[in-house]
């Protein structure tokens, strides 16, 4: 059983562990340090925002959750 | 502007009032003379809510100035009860729940009394057309058919 | 808010003439008022002096002879929906007020504030006008007849005389072998009509129109008188094809507004459903009279 | 068969003569020594900066005693959120900046309404024009203008719901179908307009009049943004003429008459004209759904996903909720192995929206109902069975959401189908279209973050067995009084007219959320008989002390009959046993305590209502009028209380969503309402009303007082879209717009019968074509 992924931010572990409710969570919460750490990933917060309510399907949260794997490294690997 | 005396009865009782001649017939009824179960709900002649009787007559009292109404009748709803006995259209509004919120009711039972006094057995589609005036935003009306299909047919009587 | 006023209340028809022209130039009448007051209200009318003619008992008559229907100023809408004889002579009439606006407002209002406000939305005028009807209208110096179609000069506006006062609505007979309809288009029954269609159709023994009056209601700033599609209809028979033809041609004539409850282009094609309606109506009523 | 003595009995309203003869006093009928008369002078512009206000020459009006602007308040920014701060944001007087037209500027008290009307054009107003926005989607354009600082493309509030795996989901369906649909917003349309009488006076206490569906939270507002405490400020409010969900915000006459009086140290009547009512409170919430639906050739359905903008208008108020409720009853009464929902609120320079009886449900079944009903058709199914299929049933879980404790849908369906078999075939132009919704009964979130119970109650038993039943429950018209009344005599076993109803008066009644979300049934019903139960105990303890039985729960009271229940003839009358408990109390009455408080509920609510809506239309092809002729109500609420109250409520939830549907109609231009009075705002008459029946289902909830749940909110969720299925069916056309009205079903049918041409024509060219070859 691979480490359930955590928030970067707030250390929030994600409802299932996996890194698409981590992203969901960061959406939802969405306040001032959760925005800043989706943009220092150099993503545009508000564009995924309006991206995932504009367009069919989920790719907002999927492109967020790549990003979130990576920050978490090791473990996002180990849980592949 | 100057005043004017206006001289008018309302439900049996004589009023002699000095008002402004741009006053409006509910008005005096509510401000000047202080019967405050008629209402007002806007301001084109469109709710109903401020309906009273003039000589057995159902009209909107925020459409009429207070001095076209010199000498005449008038019956507004505290004129239905009879020393604390209550008007056949009222027990039959309490019996059928024609009413929720019970703003627009005073000017609701004017109408129907109106309607009732003109055509004691109307049809369904002449009870709709009676109210039709009267806006009602709680109870889609139906009750207030109801009630008055029940008079129609006699359930009531007068005390 | 209402701005004040001076009140004027005449006993007869003549007080009311001499008041009328001594204050021309900065009064109002008022009658039912069931119109006026809401605009006084909106504080969009400001007048010195307000002379109150509802109370002049000898303006309200409904009379018939043989040179027809005459109708004093002050009739109350009810009383005209309510008149035996108006409905044995003017079915058409009794339908119209009976839609007219609610119970209350009927009981209060009168034809001639109706008629002489001018709103090209009311049903009254245009059914009047296919009934042929003229007006009478009074002055201290006098009085003249105008036919009702000529009374409309724009926007609610009228051909009155700032001294003169509506006094009666005058209605011919209705010729033989000929029907009137009226029907107005709006959501709630009772409503103002989003546009309206009056026919009166009179037919030859052939079944033949002979003669055709249509008059549209707020398809332009005054009541319409649809010519060009009367005149597609005289001489002819009746016939689904000539209806529409007709219905078209009344399109042409009218001369209607966009606002929030229909387009222009709705309000075209209302007037060309209803005018085929009507016609048919009247056409077929006309014909079995 | 009743089972119960007063419950589902005919009942009259508790305040029913005080109605019918017009003794009801209400807000809009209140005097006060020496009371002012105030009036709101209103911004003309959607969006501008406030640079300055002049009010002297107002104030030198004679018989102007005082004029109030942004200035003379403490500026603060409040929202029925308190929970969230930064949703908070509006000042009811603003000091900076304007955001709406309608929206107040300043407020004077005059001794006449007419000399306060006139001062208000002797204000002086400076503004900076600003920029302007009125279309949620124009509002999220980086180019847009910022109405709120710190809201980035003006998304005010966002809402993700999610379960299942929704992508795996739809690999699963067979058939996907997508649509694009725009709801109307409306008003609430209260026959009594916004009206508070207020009245501070040197002690510092505030007592304010006001025609409110929630005084306590009229009173926690006040005290923020008039910087007072809560038990200072006494809110009356004993007759409410109508309040469908916009009577329970802060407004600009309550706030304005109580900042005019706490300047004056006079009574200050603020009354709404009609107009104002139109332009400056709120309205429910204009929607645009994208909606993709997922489901197998047999009906099942698979998945469903939601993408939501709402126009918020120019400030949040409870729309937060609205976006959260429409997203989770889009889902309802169906079973989805996957959903997902994403909505956003986005501000505009428009009248700000807020709850309307059904918070967001409306919107969502107008756009499910009717794209369920074209799938049907597009796959050849029954859409009734396929309904019934896919549908919610008792103990069923919305995953992360709730869990149905009661659920009688399923005969809902028996009972629509029956009658639509019994109806045959119809005339030409006539359908039947119908439709399901499901909804709360009351909300467990707790966003106003108040330490009180969500409902409380108190009854006190006099010496002649007389009851005050004292609760916080608010009576807007939809006869809480009388229900709660009810639930009260059943359990104490006496007559409803042994009970005198208290409510609507912070001092006396304890703190209650009040009237809104169908909450007052279940929460306010359960705070009451828990205390009624507390009181009986009481008495039946001293009962039992005195007789000779051996257990407590063997004696009852039914009737105002003391008696064992072995044994119901052996007894004595309630009144006796009260006094004689009185006195062994050393004299002090019965007084039972209740509460309620939702726990372990999930996220939305205890319990759930549902229902099917089935009507018919007659269309006029040639100009697209409609009329609704016939109808049938299949409804579950539980069990019924109040018989009257429930018909009453059911009847009016339908006329004023049959409004919603293809009547009541809110067009803006340039972010200025055009039909702000009842001449162009068109609602249902009696003329246009068809008849209602009611089939009331048969279930018992057991979170519900003696079963019972919501009813007469929920109603107003399904007939929009049931009217939109009665055109589909009569002439095929689809109405992805509310209300739908006859200039869109003209449009439609043109349309189509072009389309139809064109394939003709294609058809024809291709037959053509392949001969020549």
């Amino acid at each position: 059983m691979s480490e359930p992924v955590k928030c970067p931010v707030c250390g929030k572990k994600a409802k299932t562990g996996s890194a698409i409710d981590c992203a969901r969570h960061m959406f939802g919460v969405g306040d001032k340090p959760h925005r800043a750490w989706v943009e220092a990933q150099g993503l545009s917060f508000i564009d995924l925002l309006i991206e995932q309510a504009t367009t069919p399907g989920n790719q907002s949260y999927v492109t967020l959750a790549e990003f979130i794997e990576k920050a978490q490294g090791g473990q996002a690997e180990a849980k592949k | 502007m100057e005043k004017q005396l206006l001289t008018l009865t309302v439900n049996d009782q004589k009023y002699e009032l000095y008002i402004s001649p741009k006053t409006l017939l509910v008005e005096v009824i509510r401000d000047h003379i202080g019967l405050t179960g008629t209402k007002r709900g806007c301001e084109t002649v469109s709710c109903g809510v401020c309906t009273v009787m003039i000589d057995d007559m159902a009209v909107k009292s925020c459409s009429i100035l207070a001095v076209q109404a010199e000498g005449r009748h008038i019956t507004t709803v505290e004129g239905l009860e009879k020393n604390g006995k209550l008007a056949p259209i009222q027990k039959a509004f309490l019996d059928h729940g024609s009413y929720q919120c019970g703003f627009c009711t005073a000017g609701m039972l004017m109408s129907c009394a109106a309607l009732l006094r003109e055509n004691p057995s109307p049809t369904k589609t002449e009870i709709k057309e009676g109210i039709e005036g009267n806006i009602c935003r709680c109870t889609g009306y139906n009750s207030i058919v109801r009630a008055v299909e029940a008079l129609a047919k006699g359930n009531y009587k007068e005390e | 808010m209402i701005h004040d006023f001076t009140y004027l209340k005449p006993g007869t028809l003549q007080e009311a003439l001499s008041m009328l022209s001594e204050h021309k130039d900065e009064c109002k009448i008022i009658c039912g008022g069931q119109s006026l007051l809401i605009v006084m209200r909106q504080g969009l009318l400001v007048t010195d002096y307000l002379i109150d003619i509802k109370g002049l008992k000898e303006l309200s008559y409904i009379a018939y002879d043989e040179e027809g229907l005459k109708i004093g100023a002050t009739t109350t809408h009810r009383a005209i929906e309510t008149s035996e004889m108006i409905k044995q002579k003017y079915p058409v009439l009794v339908t119209v007020e009976k839609r007219l606006a609610s119970i209350q407002v009927r009981n209060w209002g009168t034809i001639a504030g109706n008629l002489a406000h001018g709103d090209s939305s009311g049903d009254l005028a245009p059914t009047l006008i296919a009934l042929n009807a003229r007006i009478k209208l009074a002055s201290s110096s006098g009085s003249r007849i105008v036919p009702l179609e000529e009374f409309y000069t724009g926007l609610f506006e009228t051909a009155m005389e700032k001294d003169e006062l509506v006094v009666e609505v005058q209605i011919p007979p209705v010729r033989p072998k000929t029907a009137v309809a009226y029907k107005k288009f709006n959501l709630i029954e009772n409503d103002q009509a989003i546009v309206g269609v009056a026919a009166a159709v009179t037919v030859e023994n052939g079944g033949a129109c002979k003669e055709a009056r249509l008059v549209l209601s707020n398809a332009g700033v005054t009541p319409i008188r649809a010519k060009s599609a009367e005149m597609v209809l005289i001489g002819k028979k009746l016939a689904g094809a000539l209806l529409v033809k007709a219905g078209e041609a009344a399109c042409g004539d009218a001369d209607p507004v966009s606002d929030i409850h229909a387009s222009e282009e709705y309000r075209r094609h209302l007037i060309k459903v209803l005018t085929e309606r009507m016609l048919k109506q009247a056409w077929g009523q006309a014909a079995h009279s | 068969m009743n089972k119960y003595t007063v419950i589902n009995t005919h009942v009259h309203n508790v305040d029913g003569v005080a109605k019918v003869t017009g003794r009801a006093i209400y807000t809009f009928d209140v005097k006060l020594p020496g009371m002012l008369f105030g009036k709101i002078l209103r911004s003309p512009h959607p969006h501008a900066k406030i640079l300055n206000i002049d009010t002297s020459k107002a104030l030198e009006l004679p018989g102007v005693i005082g004029v109030v602007t942004g200035k003379d308040t403490l500026g603060v920014k409040q929202g029925i959120w308190r929970r969230y701060q930064d949703l908070c944001d509006e000042q009811i007087l603003p000091v900076d900046k304007v955001r709406y037209i309608g929206e107040p500027v300043a407020a004077v008290a005059a001794l006449t309404e007419e000399i306060a009307e006139q001062a208000l054009d002797l204000i002086d107003v400076q503004y900076e024009v600003l920029p302007a926005v009125y279309d949620p989607m124009d509002a999220i354009k980086k180019e847009a203008p910022e109405i709120h600082q710190g809201f980035e493309r003006n998304i005010n509030v966002t809402r993700h719901i999610e379960w299942g795996d929704v992508e795996e989901a739809f690999d699963e369906a067979e058939y996907i179908r997508e649509d694009w649909f725009k709801c109307g917003g409306q008003a609430h349309m209260c026959m009594e307009t916004r009206a508070a009488v207020s009245s501070y006076t040197p002690d510092g206490k505030l007592t304010v009049y006001h025609s409110t569906q929630a005084p306590y939270y009229m009173q926690g507002l006040l005290a923020g943004v008039l910087g007072l405490k809560e038990g200072n400020i006494r809110v009356i409010s004993h007759y409410v003429g109508g309040g469908f969900g916009g009577k329970f915000e802060l407004d600009g006459a309550i706030f304005c008459s109580a900042v005019l009086s706490m300047k004056l140290f006079r009574p200050v009547k603020i009354v709404f004209t009609r107009e104002e009512d139109f332009n400056a409170t709120k309205r429910r919430t204009p929607m645009f759904y994208y909606v993709r639906t997922g489901v197998k050739k047999d009906g099942t359905f698979c998945a469903r996903e939601a993408k939501v903008f709402t126009n918020g208008g120019a400030y949040t108020g409870m729309g937060a909720t609205a976006l959260y409720l429409t997203g989770f009853f889009h889902s309802f009464p169906y079973r989805w192995k996957g959903y997902r929902y994403d909505g956003y609120r986005v501000y505009t320079n428009t009248l700000p929206s807020t709850s309307m009886r059904g918070f967001g449900a409306p919107q969502a079944m107008f756009c499910s109902e009717q794209q369920i009903e074209w799938i049907a058709a597009d796959l050849g199914l029954d859409s009734l069975e396929m309904r019934r299929k896919n549908a919610h049933y008792t103990g069923y879980e919305v995953p992360d959401q709730a869990t149905i404790g009661s659920c009688g849908i399923n005969q809902c369906f028996d009972t629509i189908k029956d009658w639509t078999e019994k109806k045959g075939k119809l005339p030409e132009n006539r359908a039947i279209g119908f439709s399901a919704a499901g909804f709360m009964s009351g909300g467990i979130f707790n966003w106003f973050d108040t330490p009180y119970s969500f409902s409380s109650a108190v009854v006190t038993i006099n010496n002649d067995g007389t009851v005050e039943l004292h609760v916080g429950a608010q009576d807007i018209g939809q006869g809480s009084n009388t229900t709660l009344a009810i639930i009260c005599a059943e359990t104490l076993g006496i007559k409803v007219e042994d009970i005198k109803v208290h409510s609507g008066d912070t001092d006396h009644c304890p703190a209650d959320l009040g009237a809104w979300g169908s909450r007052q049934t279940l929460m306010a019903g359960n705070a009451v008989k828990m205390a009624a139960e507390d009181a009986k105990k009481q008495l039946l303890e001293f009962a039992y002390a005195q007789s000779g039985f051996n257990i407590v729960y063997d004696l009852d009271i039914k009737k105002g009959w003391v008696h064992a229940i072995a044994r119901p003839e052996r007894g004595y009358d309630y009144a006796e046993l009260v006094k004689k408990a009185i006195r062994a109390k050393d004299g002090q009455r019965i007084v039972g305590r209740g509460y309620y408080t939702p726990h372990r509920k999930g996220m939305i609510s205890p319990a759930y209502s549902y229902m099917l809506q089935a009507v018919e239309v007659e269309v006029d092809r040639e100009t697209g009028k409609i009329k609704i002729v016939d109808s049938l109500t299949a409804h579950d609420c539980g069990q019924p209380i109040n018989h009257l109250g429930l018909i009453g409520q059911l009847e009016g939830a339908f006329s004023m969503a049959a409004g919603y549907g293809y009547l009541e109609y809110m067009p803006y231009e340039d972010g200025k309402l055009m039909n702000p009075n009842l001449v162009d705002y068109k609602v249902i008459r009696s003329t246009e009303m068809p008849d209602v029946p009611v089939a009331e289902i048969d279930t018992y909830e057991q979170e519900g007082p003696y079963g019972a749940k919501e009813a007469g909110e929920g109603l107003t969720n399904p007939t929009a879209a049931a009217i939109g299925n009665a055109i589909f069916h009569a002439l095929g056309v689809q109405m992805k717009e509310c209300p739908i009205r006859p200039e869109m079903i003209v449009n439609a049918l043109k349309e189509k019968e072009t389309k139809v041409r064109n394939k003709e024509v294609a058809h024809e060219r291709a037959s053509k074509v392949s001969r020549m070859r």
